[in-house]
């Protein structure tokens, strides 16, 4: 059965040339063109779509608020609206209740001037579809006026105090564009799910870049816009370009290749979180900066304020105390992210309560439950064993007795699956066991997202969860939505049944309230009570880390919720090319 | 001029357990143009031979004998490219599984084609081909059917395409293995008439092996008795089946039922006797054997009653 | 050329008839061993599967050496992020100061528990369904096998993860019971094509005529026949619930609750940490590749015990 | 004639079982907890929007009227629109569907070709040392747990040693010029190809040599080959012309059984790789609760896998005259 | 023969087919048989493989129904028997099967395989049931029995299993038993012992008993009347002295003819009824042995099938051409 030796190689051999010629054809893949720099930025996931209405997720934002311009942009420093499109702050009369916004001279991306009556086409087809996620800031306006094509008068029905940040920033759309495609979509079975699918392969718009590719849903490619409004001007203290050729969006589909794809330069930017791991490693890469923002954002526990046991404030206090908000910042989220004190994150600065204190906050662990017991053992919970012994040490105790002596049920706190957010899921284990020293006998158990939000805002059918918003408007207008007790019904945002008719009154205030100091007071004054009552726990204000590398773009502006904000595509400037390409 | 001598084959095979003797010193000659029978009931070895003969035994399988000399070529000398070209073209075999012994993805007649392809290259491919188309023929198989595959045959005409293949090289000797087993009466009468008048046509010679004793004495001028690898007896067709020597080859006979037995007529067969562990030694057929002495235990040496008659047995000289 | 030529005389031993043969289960079981462990690839296996069922029973000794070695909840006071192997953390901490030795060796438990019990479940419903089809032929045979058919073409890892995001809530078990109730078409087509092969063979006649009702033929007859098979094709479907429960906890699909070693990889790699720690990475990539390695080198060991000329199964996961 | 029949037969029944997969999974996406469009909701959003975002997605009707209106719109060619593209879900699936094949099939094939050649050696020499490191280390390869020997095949021969593209299908930098050839373009997905084929490659290839090997040792023990030995053909004609071919016949119908499990194996890889293809496509549209499209997707893999176990059939009858005949 | 004995086993008109294994076409194994075994005797059912003796058989078991025609065994009629009345009719019919090999289950031990027929019957205690296993054993001459009582089958050897089977078969004493050639992968010194022990438990217990055999040597040595059958038809029935050399049919004298003459070629006068090469074509209403048969007249035997017809000595014969006057030989 002898055989030629050399035959069992010549499979591998082929093999061998086919590889040799794949790693041959890369230097094709690496050809750099001289002609265009584009910044190239990492996206984890591909921009859902093209079309703004549908665009609710945050790849496409990235993209679309490169396109679409809003009347007002927030300030970078102060976070307070400053005109954008607009020329100047709105005209308020109080007396019939309009705001009169006169535009700057602008063009759209075709080259078709912006006019008043593009302004009034966008508020009309939000109005008239009920477009998700704006139909609500645009529902206090009752009438739009275009008296001169750089005019709009909004009259509104009744006051509203965040007006400016809500319907003014919507991104407006240029008329000649939308307005076929809305007629279109009018005459359908279903208007408002034939405008949100509606294709659009070609993103008209007056911002700093404009569409340039869109190839294979691996990249997109932005252009700078020779027509762009703000070239040249100086809004908010900062002198606008953009002074670069355009933006390369490039998918990544999980983070850690995307971090090695900036640490070998295929990449400027990642435009997304990176996950605490890496940072030690950016860090010592001179080429590399690592940028920490903060951000608006609430991570917290809630309760079900509807039924036993946690109807009962003693044992949310009790609950409050013995989490170890400090353990899950450093621990779980390895030191990127604040403890929670007040409902409104601290990093907006304007809104947020700092009197407003965690119950428990610095106690070691013994101390916690030492606490905690006491709390309860002052609402009339019992133990056979209790938690700490007479001689104040701590035992393992038996499961917590409610004051009328039955023994409690367990309890299961909901979180999202660990696919989704795994720091959520893993507080929620870590919690488990802190109520556990206790005797609470609390479940964490994970659940599909959907199924979390339908159980909890639906259903009403849970007794603690853990969830969180990720990017909270700057407008404390949620306050309102979360706890007005209007909000507690199945389907509304107030999803732990909480009800206080004091908080009624003064979120109702506070929606109508037009002076800004007199709101904040009211503001400061919802916190505190929420930080009584508890139907939340506020845990986390996580940061936003992300990282750039500085060898050929520099000029990054920092902001609430990070660099990736328009300021900074508008004031970047390639390293190399700075004198000769800055003034072009 | 004898075409085949086999002196002292013995065959080993090489198990987890140890090794065991398939074959053990067989000996015997196969005279140019006549048919050898070699009978024995399964275990007794008579495949291996014919394996070992080819030179194709399985990996396991070890091989020694003092010679084996086929048409005056000693093969064990030869090396296994020299013994390739020998297979088929000296010697060749008809299978006994002949529904397995085609490929069933090939068709017939290339089959047989591949042979002489291989062996008789010079004769390039027409020639090849008509002598095929001849070969079919002489076998019975129509031509219409040559371009089949094995499974559209009947195992009959499977047997004949075997056949065909097995002389289509013109070996001198042709090994056939069991080559009726799995047939019926009338087309093992048939293959056997078919075996017979080619070997006279083409003075071929043919080792027969089979556990049936009645196919062999239709077909072989001689005949040797195989019991548990050892040759116990061989001679004439004549010799062994009129006057069996050896207490096995008679229980052979005798347990042969024929036309002529009635299920009044006592038929004498042996029973395994006690059973007995280290056979080993001694007389191989010594637990079974109706007339065993003590002297059995001792390897019984090799008698010739006649010229052409011989038997492995204590008794052999006394047994005619 | 037939087995009983080549064994020739000798190879088969009449047992004597004053000893008391042995029992043959056991005997069967320890000569089988025996084969297992002279194949070289059996032997790589048993020891491998040795190493891990050692590392799975050692799991549970951290915790109760110092609470800090739990490998859920136990984090190391002074360490609070990820360190490299030290005395006191053999192979290092994770990101929040968790042992990850121990959670490698609890990881293994989890495993074994995993694989084994997906397996055996997978394996009993396959049996059992294949034996029933087999043996009830026609209707009832079309019937559960265009349900296996259903089943088959459906890629597991995938459903699972669909049913995980639709259900959420999925526990180990409710994991271990779903790559179960996916993997058990392979085996019922397998047990099938025996039994039907067995239906025709004559001992089942032979019990037929000697009045067993169909329920004896099939638990007394058939399946005893096809346990070989069935344990063969058990060690093939550990190693693939194993790695579809690592895959799927790799993608954050798993338990949040049970240590698995796909869990690790994902904390490693969720947290950021895929390429700075190897020390965090290595161990549970490795784990599995070799713990599934030992069962399949079992599984194709065994093949060539049980029985040489069985049908290949196709090598899947 | 006969085996039209029965080609026929077979495909009524694949089309039986696809039809009963959409069915049970249609339901199995409205009966689930949850709502689909909570992913499209935020706190901006209230509850009057949600529920005419619901209506509007055709959500608000009762399971059994939706099932009625998929099929008929299935029939008509329209698969459903996908919630997170706003897209059709054909449409969707049609872009990514060239870059699966892409992948796939080169996969499939070159470690087809690869684990039968070697397996063939394998087996033909079984018991040497050749055949031992063989054999274990295509169950080394095969047991590789995927998604790590991915990640780590792109730290090292990407990161590292900086062959190969970090990760995706095409270069953007190179595309977005204008004046690059289509040779150039088509270089260039080759060359992001290499890495995710490697990964698949090492994963299938083993599979393919251990099924390869047994078949042929199985073939090898077959009296034919025992009678090809016999005619004195040379070694080499008995393995290619008469072992391999009839071994490799079980492969093929191997190739198509796992054909389900190598896309478990598949997705994982477009996932790591960011080649955007099906598998992909499905695990983001699972985690993003995109129904449409995870359906669309899955259908679509099964339909295949379904089509490939009818192709098997007919390629089996194909090779082996004891079917075509038969 | 006493053509007052009972009939033990008729079969009238019987037919069956099979499905192809590819499922496309049909095979006919029966074709409208019709046979009658008398209570005690030894009855021999010749053919070559694929005749369709062994579907004989296995109707007469009940393992298969007859698609046509009534079989009557035991006075049982089979294509109605279920419930209670199969359950006795199991333990008055037994068989033996072709491959010992094959026919015992091989892992159950010989005391689980003899023992079973008991433990489904139910009657008897597990110690009765062992002495009754073992007294079975001795009865096949398997002894001492309590040596093989533990043992599997692959520690036997080929002769010992068929005794086992044999013992299993009996257990119940049977009131029928069918043997389907029971000795054909057994070495020649085996079958004979089998023979034999067959022969003296069918005469110690006054047994009805078929014999299903490709041999007609062992036929005529062990049977009292022989059937032969071809094709799915009985062509010749009778005692078996006469069948065999007197043979009418054709293709019952083609069989005499290829008969192995045991190292005495020619020592047998030839019929020469088979044709060197069958006639081509199909021939579906027609003679089964027609395109074989040299002897056949073209005109009536290629278009109608004779019937069986009783030609003297009690023998019959379904040739159109077999002379019952002639009766000996052509």
């Amino acid at each position: 059965m002898a055989d030629n030796p050399g035959h069992p190689i010549r499979g591998l051999r082929l093999l061998l040339i086919l590889a040799m010629a794949l790693t041959i054809a890369g230097p094709a893949g690496c050809r750099r063109t001289d002609g265009e720099q584009p910044v190239r930025i990492g996206l984890a996931e591909p921009p859902r779509t093209l079309n703004i209405w549908l665009a609710s997720d945050a790849n496409s934002n990235k993209v679309l608020s490169q396109i679409y311009q809003p009347l007002y942009a927030m300030d970078p420093e102060t976070l307070e609206p400053v005109p954008w499109l607009a020329a100047a702050m709105p005209r308020h009369d109080p007396v019939d209740n309009t705001y009169t916004v006169v535009l700057r001279p602008a063009r759209w991306s075709d080259g078709t001037p912006l006019t008043a009556t593009d302004v009034a086409f966008t508020g009309h087809l939000i109005q008239s579809f009920n477009i998700p996620r704006y139909a609500a800031k645009w529902a206090p306006v009752a009438e739009i006026e275009v008296p001169d094509p750089q005019t709009v008068v909004f009259r509104l029905k009744r006051p509203c105090a965040n007006f400016i940040d809500g319907a003014l920033a919507t991104p407006v759309v240029p008329a000649h564009r939308w307005a076929a495609a809305a007629e279109a979509a009018r005459r359908s079975e279903k208007p408002l799910a034939a405008l949100l699918n509606h294709p659009v392969t070609d993103p008209v718009g007056c911002g700093p870049f404009m569409l340039a590719g869109y190839e294979r849903d691996t990249y997109l490619h932005l252009r700078r816009n020779p027509h762009f409004f703000a070239s040249g001007h100086t809004i908010a203290g900062l002198s606008l370009g953009p002074h670069i050729d355009g933006l390369l969006f490039k998918v990544y589909g999980t983070s850690d290749v995307a971090v090695l794809a900036l640490k070998k330069g295929d990449i400027d930017m990642f435009w997304w979180s990176i996950q605490p791991g890496y940072l030690q490693d950016l860090e010592r890469m001179p080429a590399i900066e690592v940028i920490a923002s903060r951000r608006s954002a609430l991570y917290f526990m809630g309760f079900n304020l509807r039924r036993p046991p946690f109807n009962d404030l003693a044992l949310r206090r009790a609950v409050a105390v013995l989490i170890d908000k400090a353990f899950i910042v450093e621990r779980i989220l390895q030191g990127q992210g604040a403890p929670m004190t007040a409902v409104v994150p601290a990093g907006n600065r304007t809104w947020h309560n700092s009197a407003v204190s965690s119950p428990g906050a610095g106690l070691s662990r013994p101390q916690r439950i030492r606490a905690a017991h006491r709390i309860l053992h002052d609402a009339g919970y019992r133990w056979q064993v209790p938690p700490v012994d007479d001689g104040g040490r701590i035992q393992a105790p038996t499961p917590v007795l409610l004051p009328d002596g039955m023994p409690m049920d367990r309890i299961t706190i909901l979180t999202p699956p660990a696919d989704y957010d795994p720091h959520r899921a893993m507080s929620g284990m870590m919690i488990q066991e802190w109520l556990a020293d206790v005797g609470i006998p609390a479940t964490a158990r994970p659940m599909s997202f959907s199924a979390l939000l339908a159980t909890v805002k639906s259903r009403h059918d849970f007794d603690a969860f853990i969830l969180g918003y990720g990017r909270l408007p700057l407008d404390p207008d949620y306050l309102r939505t979360f706890f007005h007790s209007a909000n507690a019904g199945p389907g509304g945002w107030n999803m732990s049944g909480y009800r206080n008719p004091r908080f009624d009154r003064l979120a109702d205030r506070s929606q109508r309230e037009g002076d800004p100091q007199q709101r904040r007071r009211i503001v400061f004054q919802m916190q505190a009570i929420l930080g009584e009552d508890l139907p939340y726990i506020p845990l986390y204000t996580p940061l936003l880390i992300e990282a750039v590398r500085t060898d050929r773009f520099q000029g990054w502006v920092p902001m609430l919720e990070g660099i990736g904000n328009r300021w900074s595509f508008c004031r970047l400037r390639s390293v190399r090319a700075d004198g000769d390409r800055g003034g072009a | 001029m004898d075409l085949l001598t086999v002196d002292n084959l013995t065959v080993q095979y090489l198990s987890r357990r140890g090794c065991v003797t398939a074959v053990d010193r067989v000996s015997f000659a196969l005279p140019r143009g006549q048919c050898f029978g070699l009978v024995g009931e399964s275990g007794s070895g008579k495949s291996t031979i014919g394996a070992a003969l080819m030179r194709l035994l399985p990996p396991n399988g070890r091989m020694r004998a003092d010679g084996i000399v086929l048409d005056g070529e000693e093969l064990t000398r030869l090396g296994e490219e020299e013994m390739r070209q020998r297979r088929w073209r000296k010697v060749s075999m008809v299978f006994q599984a002949a529904m397995n012994a085609l490929n069933p993805v090939k068709r017939v007649e290339d089959q047989v084609m591949e042979a002489v392809r291989t062996h008789l290259p010079e004769l390039g491919t027409p020639e090849a081909a008509r002598q095929v188309r001849q070969w079919f023929a002489r076998v019975g198989i129509p031509d219409n059917r040559r371009r089949d595959y094995p499974h559209q045959y009947s195992g009959g005409m499977r047997q004949r395409a075997v056949i065909a293949m097995a002389l289509s090289c013109h070996p001198a000797l042709v090994i056939a293995d069991e080559p009726t087993t799995a047939l019926d009466v009338i087309v093992q009468d048939q293959i056997l008439s078919l075996l017979g008048s080619l070997r006279r046509a083409r003075d071929m010679s043919i080792l027969l092996i089979s556990h049936d004793i009645s196919v062999v004495a239709d077909v072989c001028d001689r005949i040797g008795v195989l019991y548990a690898g050892r040759m116990v007896e061989s001679g004439t067709r004549r010799e062994v089946f009129e006057a069996p020597a050896h207490p096995y080859t008679r229980t052979l006979l005798a347990a042969h039922i024929t036309l002529a037995d009635r299920r009044g007529t006592p038929k004498t067969v042996s029973l395994p006797g006690p059973e007995e562990p280290g056979a080993a030694a001694g007389c191989c057929f010594r637990q079974r054997c109706p007339a065993c002495q003590p002297i059995c235990r001792q390897s019984p040496p090799w008698h010739w009653l006649s010229r052409t008659h011989g038997v492995r047995c204590h008794k052999g000289d006394r047994s005619t | 050329m037939n087995d009983a030529e080549c064994q020739g005389p000798g190879a088969y031993q009449e047992p004597s008839p004053a000893a008391p043969a042995p029992s043959f289960w056991r005997a069967t079981w320890r000569n089988n061993f025996r084969q297992l462990v002279a194949n070289p690839v059996g032997r790589i296996g048993v020891v491998l599967l040795a190493l891990f069922a050692l590392m799975a029973a050692a799991s549970f000794l951290p915790p109760l050496i110092h609470p800090m070695y739990h490998p859920m909840t136990g984090v190391d006071p002074l360490i609070a992020h990820s360190t490299g192997p030290s005395w006191r953390h053999w192979l290092g901490t994770d990101f929040i100061g968790r042992d990850i030795f121990s959670q490698l060796l609890a990881g293994s438990r989890v495993a074994f528990m995993v694989g084994v019990s997906a397996a055996l479940v997978s394996i009993l419903v396959g049996t059992a369904v294949g034996m029933v089809a087999g043996y009830g032929g026609r209707i009832v045979d079309s019937l559960l096998m265009r349900l296996a058919d259903i089943v088959m073409v459906m890629p597991t890892l995938l459903v699972v993860l669909i049913l995980a995001s639709l259900f959420g809530r999925l526990d180990i078990w409710t994991i271990v019971l779903l790559i179960a109730l996916f993997r058990w078409p392979g085996v019922a087509r397998v047990i099938r094509s025996r039994t039907l092969s067995l239906k025709h063979r004559p001992f089942i006649d032979a019990a037929r005529i000697a009045g067993a009702s169909h329920g004896r033929i099939i638990l007394r007859h058939i399946l005893p026949n096809v346990m070989p098979l069935a344990l063969l094709y058990m060690t093939f479907r550990v190693t693939s619930a194993i790695i579809i429960e690592a895959a799927l906890a790799f993608l954050g699909f798993g338990d949040p609750a049970t240590v698995s070693w796909g869990m690790m990889l994902q904390w490693v790699w969720k947290t950021g940490h895929m390429f700075q720690a190897p020390y965090w990475l290595l161990p549970p990539g490795l784990c599995i590749s070799l713990l599934t390695l030992s069962f399949y080198m079992i599984g194709r060991a065994l093949e060539d015990v049980i029985d040489p000329r069985l049908r290949r199964e196709e090598p899947d996961a | 004639m006969p085996m039209g029949r029965y080609l026929l037969g077979r495909v009524a029944e694949s089309v039986l079982v696809f039809f009963v997969i959409l069915t049970v999974f249609f339901f199995l996406f409205r009966l689930a907890p949850g709502d689909p469009v909570s992913r499209l909701v935020d706190p901006g959003m209230t509850p009057e929007e949600a529920a005419l975002l619901t209506a509007q997605l055709g959500l608000d009707q009762p399971a059994g009227k939706q099932y009625l209106i998929f099929i008929a719109n299935f029939f008509r060619g329209h698969f459903g629109v996908s919630f997170h593209y706003g897209r059709p879900v054909a449409e969707i699936i049609a872009r990514r569907l060239p870059n699966t094949i892409l992948l796939f099939t080169s996969a499939v094939l070159i470690s087809a070709l690869a684990g039968i050649r070697l397996g063939k050696i394998a087996a033909w020499r079984k018991g040497g040392r050749l055949d031992t490191w063989m054999t274990i280390g295509a169950l080394v390869c095969h047991t590789l747990f995927l998604p790590w020997v991915a990640l780590l095949l792109i730290w090292l021969l990407s990161f590292q040693v900086g062959w190969f593209p970090i990760t995706g299908m095409i270069s953007p930098e190179l595309w977005i010029v204008g004046d690059v050839t289509w040779l150039e373009k088509g270089l260039d997905i080759l060359h992001h190809l290499a890495l995710p084929l490697m990964t698949l490659f090492l994963i299938h290839f083993g599979s393919y040599l251990l099924i390869m090997r047994g078949s042929m040792l199985e073939t090898l023990n077959e009296d034919y080959i025992f009678t090809a030995r016999a005619k004195g053909l040379p070694e080499r004609v008995i393995r290619e012309r008469h072992a391999a071919p009839n071994a490799a016949l079980p492969v093929v119908t191997g190739v198509a059984l796992s054909l389900a499990f190598s896309i478990n194996g598949g997705a994982l890889t477009e996932t790591v790789f960011s080649w955007p293809g099906i598998g992909r496509e499905l695990v983001f549209a699972v985690s993003n609760n995109d129904y449409p499209l995870a359906m669309g997707c899955f259908l679509l893999i099964s339909a295949v896998v379904l089509a490939a176990n009818i192709v098997v059939d007919l390629l089996y009858a194909l090779l082996d005259p004891r079917i075509r005949y038969g | 023969m006493d053509s007052s004995r009972a009939t033990a086993i008729e079969l009238q008109g019987v037919t069956k087919s099979f499905r192809t294994q590819s499922g496309r076409g049909t095979v006919v194994a029966l074709d409208a048989v019709d046979l009658a075994v008398e209570t005690g005797e030894i009855f021999g059912l010749v053919g070559e493989s694929g005749s369709g003796k062994t579907t004989a058989g296995r109707l007469m078991v009940r393992l298969d129904r007859a698609d046509e025609g009534v079989v009557r065994v035991a006075g049982a009629d089979l294509n109605r028997l279920r419930g209670k009345g199969l359950r006795d009719f199991r333990r008055k019919v037994q068989m033996i099967f072709q491959d010992p090999y094959q026919s015992l289950n091989p892992y159950m031990s010989v005391s689980d395989t003899v023992g079973e027929p008991l433990i489904i019957a139910g009657e008897l205690s597990p110690a009765e049931r062992r002495q009754k296993v073992l007294q079975m054993l001795a009865t096949v001459g398997l002894g001492p029995p309590e040596a093989f009582l533990r043992r599997y089958p692959h520690q036997l050897s080929g002769g010992q299993r068929q005794r086992v089977a044999i013992a299993r078969a009996m257990v119940l004493d049977p009131e029928i038993m069918v043997a389907d050639e029971p000795t054909s992968m057994l070495d020649a010194s085996m079958a004979v012992q089998i023979y034999q022990l067959l022969a003296s438990i069918q005469a110690g217990r006054a047994m009805t008993m078929v014999f299903i055999t490709h041999s007609l040597a062992a036929a005529h040595y062990l049977c009292d009347r022989i059937a032969v059958i071809y094709r799915g038809v009985v062509v010749e029935c009778g005692p078996a002295e006469t069948v065999i050399f007197h043979p009418r049919h054709p293709y019952t004298r083609a069989l005499m003819d290829a008969l192995p003459r045991h190292g005495r070629p020619g020592a047998q006068r030839r019929y020469g009824t088979l044709r060197p090469e069958p006639r081509p074509g199909r021939f579906p209403g027609g003679c089964v042995f027609f395109d074989h048969c040299n002897r056949a007249d073209p005109h009536r035997c290629a278009h109608r099938r004779p019937a069986l017809r009783s030609m003297g000595d009690g023998v019959s014969a379904a040739c159109f051409l077999a002379a019952p006057h002639r009766s000996r030989g052509m």
